[in-house]
């Protein structure tokens, strides 16, 4: 279903959703997430597949996040994302932090719609003995005492992202990010923002099909030009670093993120 | 040849790659991934390298899991972990100072660590600022620890620590450190000095070798090239490339 | 790599290997497989993934196999696979059946580097009772009791497919054929044959890079112009069905499929 | 108006799929796949189908796991199983007649029934084949059960059963069939006589509704040449298509 603004978008995000977003390079609904911050957003969960930076540093300053469940929130270049870590000092938000895989073989259990999946690492960590839904037992397929950690299925009530390319049928192409074709998969809900919307069927072109997440599994869609901006998009814009830089500057304070999003573009213009 | 400590830096680094199938590097890496690119222009096409988010250094298709499920099949034979609290068991703290989860102060989180550093043969522990700050007695959160018990499934860890002073090798049995050499211009003293954890030294310790003039060039022209694609501010900075 | 002719790639199937091998419509490899029959290839453990029927009746009637794990050996349309079921008869190859998601799921056990992934179903079935290899443990996220099916890691020797187009530099595009990425990437080697080979580099097509298996899962590649014949190979040609009748035909006795196999266009010309 | 056989049986099976958010199709079966593409015609838009195999009547696009994964999601609805052999307590064989492994008939093989037969909602077994060879008192082999104890997580299972003599609805309490109707020309007697296991009915069974004209007029139209995707010679035979 294509919707016609970024509002409707949000307005299909309840407050309090387990919302997975995917990590900075591969498609992040930036305009859809000033919509959503827009809209008042309160009490997500949100899950990084498998790390996050300007988007959830963007929700938790908007003090729209309840738990942040990921492997690592950061602005890269730009150094640390300031408001997670305020949050973080502040105890303001939940922390489920984790490690890469397990987030990825979390959501992939859903996919598979198993409970659990086993992953090799973790055990002695303090990434586990703070994850009491992480489970030790002993790999039942080994001759002698072999640990092994279950991670638990991660289902998204929602996944959002950004996407280049969606035909009028509900198609939607992601090229290499493949992460984004796990989370729709997996979640309950897909909702997603692209570049353009072709006249075409992209399950009917022997290029686009094997990369195009079929419409079956994408609940909504919205045009957004520019939708992962200051973002990079893959093949179609690079990360623009003087405005993530600029982020970065302001979200060093609760005020100077406030004047950021005073002054970030409209939603009505997005 | 006159050289940069980066430079120094990237050749300590590769001599520890030598013979590597595959190397791995993480974001934020421009000096182990010189090291990597560099080790792959002397392979003779035995070394393969992945920097992970550049445009043309790595071929990962298939989402963010494939470098771990790479990992976890035995592709990668080196990677690289930093810290920000590295301790004398090779644990390492990528998550913050202080009590978890209310710190005082965070980092961005784990990455990876939880399960690169037990699959990966040969981890290169690389941080430049060697000081008390940073080489801490013990961390205090556990990223990723340094050794497991025997019963633990880990064919991977820790096998050398390159710091801003100094390089040390890992003694997984004895679950220490070993100052193996020292960076020209520095001492053992201020080692000691600038070290929270106690390691392994004995006798006359070398100093680490200067950069070999012919890597030195190829540093400078090809790796240069390569790496500006994903760190092109470190490749002007340094190479001036 | 890319090798000279079919016989190099047989030359590196060593007897006793274990092989995987794609459904009927997913990239079959047909004239490899001639290949793989002409060096006397014998001890064979295929694999199916998760379903054969040519191929492995083939492979079976040359005397190649000694195990036959699947979910099925099927002709499809022509019916029965004449040399399966006659192997099966004459108790000549040991049988590892089981489930189409239970052999996916243990080659991802593989891909993920994992001993095991769990899946719901099979408890009650006789394949299950047949399967000592697959274990049933009380699922550790559940509060009550809730048995689930643990199935071990299937490592293959070898995968073994034909798909449309490779590179020189060892790239191999598959299109759709998904699961001939997990077959590369679970696999110790892999061995493809190809319709084209491009001067150019798929993965730096952005349109071919998310449906191409990545040079360093591919051990190596030989041409071979109609390699999935008289299967189809997803959009470059259509099943024969003329030949796959005739064939269906000829494998309903050990000597009709011993002159079918007589008959059958040799290597060289492959 | 005239019908043959094969619409009787895919208007049949077309009434127990109303409702259906998405129908599932498995390879080589054409009546199902006409009765699930005609459930979608008549649905307003609110079913959808996936034909296995099939060109243009599936979005798969994920490996030959991705059907699974989305039983598994809880996205599909309704599917079907056949059986070489199918007994009272609705378990099916597809594997053989004997002593497995080395049996006296063999037959494909189980396919992904002991996946699908316990995770979709509303399993319909069809077997056109209605003789005391197929309807047995009890399987040689178990590909799927038709049941399972309360504590096996089975979200589905199977709903009814059609064959060319007549239409059974499957009560997972009792672990019974019961018969719903019989096929216009068959009876009761001819039912029991080729049925090798007990079954539940009651007074005066009916007759199996004839199909609908308006439907029958869809399925030779629109429906016959979508269906002449996977199955070309299915749909010259019956529709002349």
């Amino acid at each position: 279903m294509i919707l016609n603004d970024l509002s409707e978008l949000a307005a299909r995000i309840p407050d309090g959703a387990k919302i997975a977003i995917p990590p900075s390079r591969s498609g992040v609904a930036i305009a859809a997430t000033h919509a959503l911050i827009a809209r008042n957003a309160r009490g997500l969960h949100i899950v990084a597949i498998p790390t996050s930076g300007m988007q959830a540093d963007m929700l938790i300053g908007a003090g729209a996040v309840q738990v942040m469940e990921s492997a690592g929130v950061t602005l890269d270049e730009q150094g640390q994302a300031g408001r997670f870590v305020a949050a973080v000092k502040a105890g303001a938000i939940r922390l489920m932090d984790s490690t890469c895989p397990a987030l990825i073989s979390g959501l992939q259990a859903a996919e598979k719609g198993v409970p659990f999946l086993p992953m090799r690492g973790l055990i002695g960590s303090d990434l586990l003995k703070n994850r009491p839904d992480y489970k030790v037992v002993d790999n039942p397929m080994a001759d002698g005492p072999d640990p092994i950690v279950l991670l638990p299925a991660i289902q998204p009530d929602i996944a959002l992202f950004h996407a280049p390319l969606a035909d009028r049928r509900g198609n939607v192409w992601i090229g290499k990010a493949r992460e984004l074709m796990t989370m729709a998969h997996a979640a309950h809900t897909t909702l997603v923002t692209v570049e353009e919307i072709t006249e075409g069927d992209l399950m009917a072109d022997p290029l686009r099909a094997p990369a195009t997440i079929p419409a079956m599994y994408i609940t909504a869609i919205a045009r957004a030009r520019g939708g992962a901006m200051p973002l990079a998009l893959e093949g179609v814009y690079e990360a623009d670093s003087a405005a993530l830089a600029a982020y970065a500057n302001a979200a060093r304070t609760a005020e100077g993120f406030a004047a950021w999003l005073a002054d970030a573009p409209g939603i009505a213009a997005a | 040849m006159e050289y940069l400590p980066e430079e120094l830096l990237i050749c300590t680094i590769t001599r520890l790659l030598e013979g590597t199938g595959h190397i791995a590097v993480g974001v934020s890496s421009p000096i182990p991934g010189s090291a990597a690119l560099l080790t792959r222009a002397l392979s003779n096409g035995k070394t393969g390298v992945t920097v992970l988010n550049s445009a043309n250094l790595q071929t990962l298709n298939d989402g963010a899991g494939e470098l771990f499920d790479r990992a976890a099949q035995g592709r990668i034979g080196a990677f690289f972990l930093s810290g920000g609290q590295i301790d004398g068991q090779a644990n390492i703290n990528l998550v913050g100072v202080g009590q978890y989860p209310q710190q005082d102060v965070r980092w961005s989180g784990s990455f990876g660590s939880a399960m690169l550093y037990y699959l990966v043969p040969r981890v290169i522990l690389f941080r430049e600022e060697h000081t008390r700050r940073t080489m801490v007695d013990q961390v205090d959160f556990i990223s990723a620890p340094g050794t497991s018990p025997p019963e633990v499934y880990r064919p991977g860890g820790p096998y050398a620590l390159v710091t801003g002073l100094g390089l040390f090798h890992f003694d997984k049995l004895r679950a220490r450190f070993r100052l193996t050499s020292i960076h020209p211009g520095h001492s053992l003293e201020e080692i000691l000095d600038n070290t929270g954890f106690g390691f392994d030294y004995e006798g006359e310790i070398p100093i680490t070798p200067t950069p070999e003039p012919d890597r030195l060039s190829l540093l400078r022209g090809p790796i240069a090239a390569e790496i500006a694609d994903p760190y092109p501010k470190f490749a002007a900075a340094i190479f001036k490339s």
